[in-house]
């Protein structure tokens, strides 16, 4: 019961809330959902540094098991343990401004010239934004290998990226300049992003929303279990 | 560069079934030099505006001086190449016209990303004098978890949603926040996104909640889905990649970082596009049995 | 009538004068107060008329300021201010159920004002229901009603028509191929948690996918980057595997735990990838960024691709690399069609009742519309018709 | 200007990812890791300051942040969400998802859980009914002859290159809609429509890939930019 019926009921009630409060501005709805909303915040700050505690537990189990690859494992926990000492105790070594306490001082762990701000513009930055930029590379070869005009769907794919692709860069204009005023590449890519895509995308949207909707109404009514796993 | 020629006669369609099974390694060659070479090279083109582009820098230039402006910066470092640009022209333009600044994020490396926007614009010299000071000009309330929660919350009560700023003042204390309740309090929107949460999180609970008027930065690969919007009037404007923040930069008068990499991507794009029509020839060449 | 015209005559001069200096401001005129409607209480809507002197173009007015009392002789304390052009203000009141006045200020350059007259007391409260949603309420007891109908429908054993769903055949081909070439299957759950709804559709897939497995003797891993999703998936499995009378050949391990890090994961699934070689990959479920990661390197392995997956954004990629991709909401119509659990049968019928109320919806607004310009239909009504469906 | 060691260092880690478009290879593993660890303690750090402090031990009282006009405003509005007991129970709910971690007592995260699963569908139900259904049909009710005026008077190139674009997006909307429906076979009339539909969405998916082309190359040019100008000073 614990283990089930309890959670059902809680995402039933807090649901219910949730749409009641839409329709009804009065009290107690107005109050129970801004209540609500704040708890939510700070479970959902705790679930983030779940994920976090999962990783550094399958890290030290790696460590502690030698299994193959476990000195990225050591990595890993190390670099870890050196941003986080950044941001918890840069007061310890840095200049503290008059007046201020610790806890005050490290609140501005964000300010630029923290050793926290540091380890944010030299060592993840470059880190996170290198990992995203060598999809170019990706996108380039899945380019060649896939966008092939193989039927008459795939020739339509093929043809709006094109006029896409062209219309996006200034060369496209260059190149097909001899085309007349108001059918310029950019002109026709611009009418394929905000005419047929945008038919596209609303029946996607469409579909989808309606899909999210009796996903949600099975959630509140408690006819959705399959979240919550078996009975153990 | 060493396009196969068709014509050449050693090149039979054996050359053509290998060019289909090409090592992606000579690919990604091709696309680094076609990004690395035009950055040394200052290439000139005139960049085409965009209905949703002009858009947006309208519905700024419309609003009265000295409105309240919300931004909310919901990306991470990989994206700011598209939206740091379109972000510190933004602030330029709304510090020209005297508006007072609140800056939120939903992504924890948001409120960060905006400090570094907020201090590019600062360095103006055109708002030397004008003496902005934080917390009555501007102010930055940090970052908060929750999602789509958050922007749910906003409706009701923005203070009590970010109870203090990011650097740990209470947020009732300041004073660009005086009369401040929830989004009825502000004049305009502004979202610069990448992904969720996002632009369409902001227009769910934010604009069709609330009824404010909300403009979009987002990166190239968020903009279709928010393309929708902007037709039906939820936004008014859309600004989409590193194109749609050259578009800006060239509408406003501010060349920046969007228009001085156009030339970079011209070239990555024809390169694309090349590789795209020589894998379709090489695909006909080959199946069909010579 | 000489009289008149003088008086009217100094006036403009006044007028002009005003204009001129920029010092004569002209105060708003019948400032009023009432409760704001629709909201939970504590707020009040203060209106004015323009001061004569805020004209378009002109800077005599810069923007107007608001005040409030407790009672009509004051203190007023100034609680906000409104743009030039301006006429409503909505006010935050510290309680429901107390009289509060206002006056309103016109503000001119240089610190100078024109002050209102007081306006009459308001009271705010909070409303039981919010009239302009009543629209929003229809809607979804409608929706609502034909879901619910339909589930009822298919739980009390009656057989619902659902057609055929493209890619879903090639399920049982793909599995076959893995056997035929003694390859394995990886299934990717989608990269968010299990308060996703795409997530849950993923791991009803699962179920069918691990089903087949398990009849043909094929190894399947499924990489995961939480652990409730982990879980899950383990027990969809399991409970396949023992359906197939093969619970021995069900192993735990081969549905493990990754790190919730996006390239972290996609690293790790590629590096499977590329290791293994599986004949035939699953990518179910909610993806972002990896999505193209994965279908170029399970393109250049040659692995039969089959994606599913309601991000937008991602796709593109998937359809371009993968051989058979579910589009938005042919994912949840394939959890229904492959786990042909009634409930989930029953609500993609009550969707299909939706759809059809929307495509009516549009298809009839589009008709008076075109109506309209050709002249046979009175204007007013379209907008009517369209505003029926505006949600404030 | 940032000194030439972190800009090294950033170069360093820059290449090192950069490294995998060749081969996979220890130096790439090293820098990943190096990420991982990373990003995890910049979202550990961050929660903390500005998610929990706020959120959590500055209403509790905890942390002392809240100065007299924070408490004023307070009191003034009178939400509910400040009376201190109230977000014990926000702890509670917090901790109970920690719980997770230990295999024992697992199962009660799911009560926190359930939470946030019960208040996101309860948003999503009216949201996306809201914004993507009903707003999307108002904003899609068009007339398929739309008059276009020029100086007051009538243009007809206007007006059907007006018209054209009206009955595309309609007809794109409805037909795509049909390819979704999934009671009815997809055939005759209706297959045709629902074909017509398909073609739709590949236009879509066509669009929407050239536009990524042009995200994923802004931020290849941004990293050899930095590459080139910020830390080798190649570029002017």
């Amino acid at each position: 019961m614990m283990r089930r019926e309890i959670p059902l009921f809680i995402t039933s009630v807090v649901g219910f809330i949730f749409v009641i409060r839409f329709f009804i501005p009065h009290e107690p709805f107005y109050s129970l959902e801004d209540v609500s909303s704040s708890w939510i915040q700070v479970i959902q700050a705790f679930a983030i540094w779940l994920g976090i505690l999962n990783l550094l537990k399958v890290s030290l189990d790696k460590i502690y098991k030698k299994e193959r690859g476990w000195g990225y494992s050591g990595v890993i926990i190390f670099s870890f343990l050196a941003i986080s000492i950044a941001g918890f105790f840069f007061p310890l070594w840095e200049e503290r401004p008059a007046g201020y306490s610790y806890l005050q001082h490290a609140r501005e762990f964000l300010k630029p010239g923290t050793s926290f701000d540091w380890f944010y513009w030299y060592v993840y930055s470059p880190l996170s934004s290198t990992m995203f930029a060598t999809l170019a590379f990706f996108i380039a070869s899945a380019s060649f290998r896939a966008f092939r005009a193989r039927s008459f769907q795939a020739t339509l794919l093929l043809l709006s990226g094109f006029v896409v692709m062209f219309g996006s860069v200034p060369v496209g204009n260059v190149l097909f300049g001899w085309l007349p005023a108001g059918w310029q590449v950019s002109d026709i890519a611009d009418w394929v992003r905000n005419v047929p895509q945008v038919a596209g995308q609303r029946a996607i949207q469409i579909g989808i929303a309606l899909g999210i909707i009796s996903t949600s109404l099975r959630l509140i009514l408690g006819l959705e279990r399959a979240h919550l796993g078996r009975e153990e | 560069m060493s396009q196969p020629n068709p014509s050449a006669p050693t090149l039979g369609p054996g050359f053509w079934e290998k060019f289909a099974l090409l090592d992606r390694r000579i690919i990604f060659a091709f696309i680094f030099l076609g990004l690395a070479l035009p950055l040394f090279y200052t290439i000139r083109q005139p960049i085409p505006v965009s209905p949703e582009g002009r858009a947006y820098y309208q519905s700024i230039e419309n609003l009265p001086a000295g409105s309240k402006v919300l931004l909310s910066f919901d990306y991470d470092p990989p994206s700011s190449p598209e939206l740091q640009p379109m972000a510190e022209a933004t602030f330029k333009q709304l510090f020209t016209k005297n508006c007072k600044l609140v800056v939120i994020g939903l992504w924890p490396q948001g409120p960060q990303q905006a400090e570094q926007a907020l201090a590019t614009a600062l360095r103006d010299p055109r708002f030397k004098d004008k003496k902005l000071e934080y917390g009555v000009n501007y102010a930055n309330l940090g970052y908060m978890a929750g999602n789509e929660i958050v922007i749910q919350k906003m409706n009701a009560d923005i203070i009590s949603t970010f109870p203090s700023d990011y650097k740990g003042n209470a947020t009732a204390s300041l004073p660009i926040m005086r009369g401040v309740r929830n989004y009825k309090n502000f004049d305009f929107i502004i979202n610069f996104s990448s992904g969720f949460v996002g632009t369409r999180e902001w227009v769910q609970f934010c604009v069709d909640r609330s009824g404010a008027k909300m403009i979009a930065g987002n990166t190239a690969v968020q903009a279709p889905e928010n393309y929708p919007y902007f037709r039906s009037g939820q936004l008014k404007g859309l600004l989409a990649g590193m194109k749609g923040a050259a578009e800006y930069e060239t509408v406003a008068g501010q060349p920046g970082k969007g228009i001085s990499f156009m030339g970079s991507q011209s070239v990555a794009h024809l390169v694309v596009i090349l590789f795209v029509i020589l894998g379709n020839i090489a695909y006909f060449v080959s199946r069909r049995k010579w | 009538m000489k009289v008149k015209t003088g008086v009217l005559g100094i006036g403009l001069i006044l007028l002009l004068a005003a204009g001129a200096v920029g010092q004569w401001l002209l105060p708003p005129l019948e400032v009023g107060a009432k409760d704001a409607p629709n909201d939970a209480g504590k707020s009040l809507l203060v209106l004015w008329k323009l001061s004569p002197s805020d004209t378009k173009g002109d800077k005599a007015v810069e923007g107007y300021q608001i005040l409030r009392a407790r009672s009509a002789e004051g203190p007023f304390e100034p609680v906000g201010t409104a743009a030039k052009g301006d006429t409503l203000f909505t006010d935050h009141v510290p309680q429901n159920g107390t009289d509060y006045y206002y006056k309103v200020r016109a503000l001119g350059p240089e610190g100078v004002f024109a002050e209102s007259e007081t306006s009459g007391p308001a009271q705010s409260k909070a409303q039981w229901f919010n009239t302009e949603r009543v629209n929003a309420l229809l809607a979804v007891v409608i929706l609502v009603s034909s879901i619910l109908y339909f589930v009822y429908k298919a739980q009390s054993g009656r057989e619902l028509y659902i057609r055929k769903i493209a890619g879903l055949e090639e399920v049982d081909n793909a599995v076959g191929r893995a056997t035929e070439m003694g390859k394995k299957i990886v299934f990717c759950p989608g990269r968010l948690d299990m308060d996703n709804v795409q997530t849950i559709a993923a791991v009803l897939i699962l179920g069918r996918v691990a089903k087949l497995a398990a009849e043909y003797d094929t190894k399947l891993e499924v990489p995961n980057v939480y652990s409730m999703v982990m879980v899950s998936c383990r027990e969809v499995v399991k409970e396949a595997f023992l359906k197939a009378g093969k619970p021995d050949a069900y192993r735990e391990d081969d549905i493990h735990y990754i790190t919730q890090d996006q390239f972290g994961y996609a690293a790790a699934v590629d590096g499977i990838m590329m290791r293994d070689k599986p004949a035939a990959v699953f990518y179910q479920g909610a993806f972002f960024a990896e999505s193209l990661l994965f279908a170029e390197t399970g393109n250049s392995i040659g692995a039969i691709q089959i994606a599913g997956t309601a991000q937008p954004a991602q796709l593109p990629f998937f359809v371009v690399a993968c051989d058979y991709t579910l589009i938005g909401e042919e994912l949840f119509a394939a959890s229904a069609y492959l786990s042909k659990e009634p409930r989930l049968l029953g609500s993609l019928k009550g969707q299909d009742v939706g759809k059809v109320f929307t495509m009516a919806a549009i298809s009839l607004g589009v008709l008076l519309a075109t109506l309209q310009t050709l002249g046979l239909f009175p204007r007013e009504w379209v907008a009517a018709f369209a505003n029926l469906f505006l949600v404030r | 200007m940032p000194g030439m060691v972190s800009l090294t260092l950033a170069g360093f880690l820059t290449l090192g990812i950069m490294s995998f478009v060749y081969k996979d290879n220890p130096i790439y593993k090293f820098c990943e890791s190096i990420f991982i660890g990373v990003s995890a303690g910049y979202y550990f750090v961050l929660i903390f300051y500005q998610s929990l402090l706020p959120q959590l031990t500055d209403k509790i009282g905890l942390t002392g942040a809240l100065t007299d006009s924070a408490l004023a405003y307070y009191r003034q509005s009178g939400s509910l969400a400040s009376v201190q007991w109230f977000n014990l129970i926000a702890a509670v709910l917090g901790m109970m998802m920690l719980m997770r971690l230990l295999p024992k007592i697992g199962w009660i995260s799911r009560w926190p859980l359930a939470f946030v699963i019960g208040s996101i569908a309860g948003l999503k139900l009216i949201g996306e009914l809201q914004t993507n259904i009903m707003t999307q049909i108002q904003k899609s009710i068009l007339p398929l002859w739309a008059p276009q005026y020029v100086d007051g008077s009538l243009s007809l190139a206007a007006s059907i290159g007006q018209s054209l674009t009206n009955i595309v997006l309609v007809g794109g909307i409805l037909t795509g809609v049909i390819y979704f429906f999934f009671s009815k076979e997809h055939k005759g009339v209706f297959g045709g429509a629902a074909r017509v539909g398909i073609w739709f969405l590949m236009v879509t998916f066509g669009a929407a890939f050239g536009l990524t082309v042009m995200s994923r190359m802004s931020l290849l040019i941004a990293r050899i930019d930095f590459l080139l100008r910020d830390w080798l000073h190649l570029l002017g």
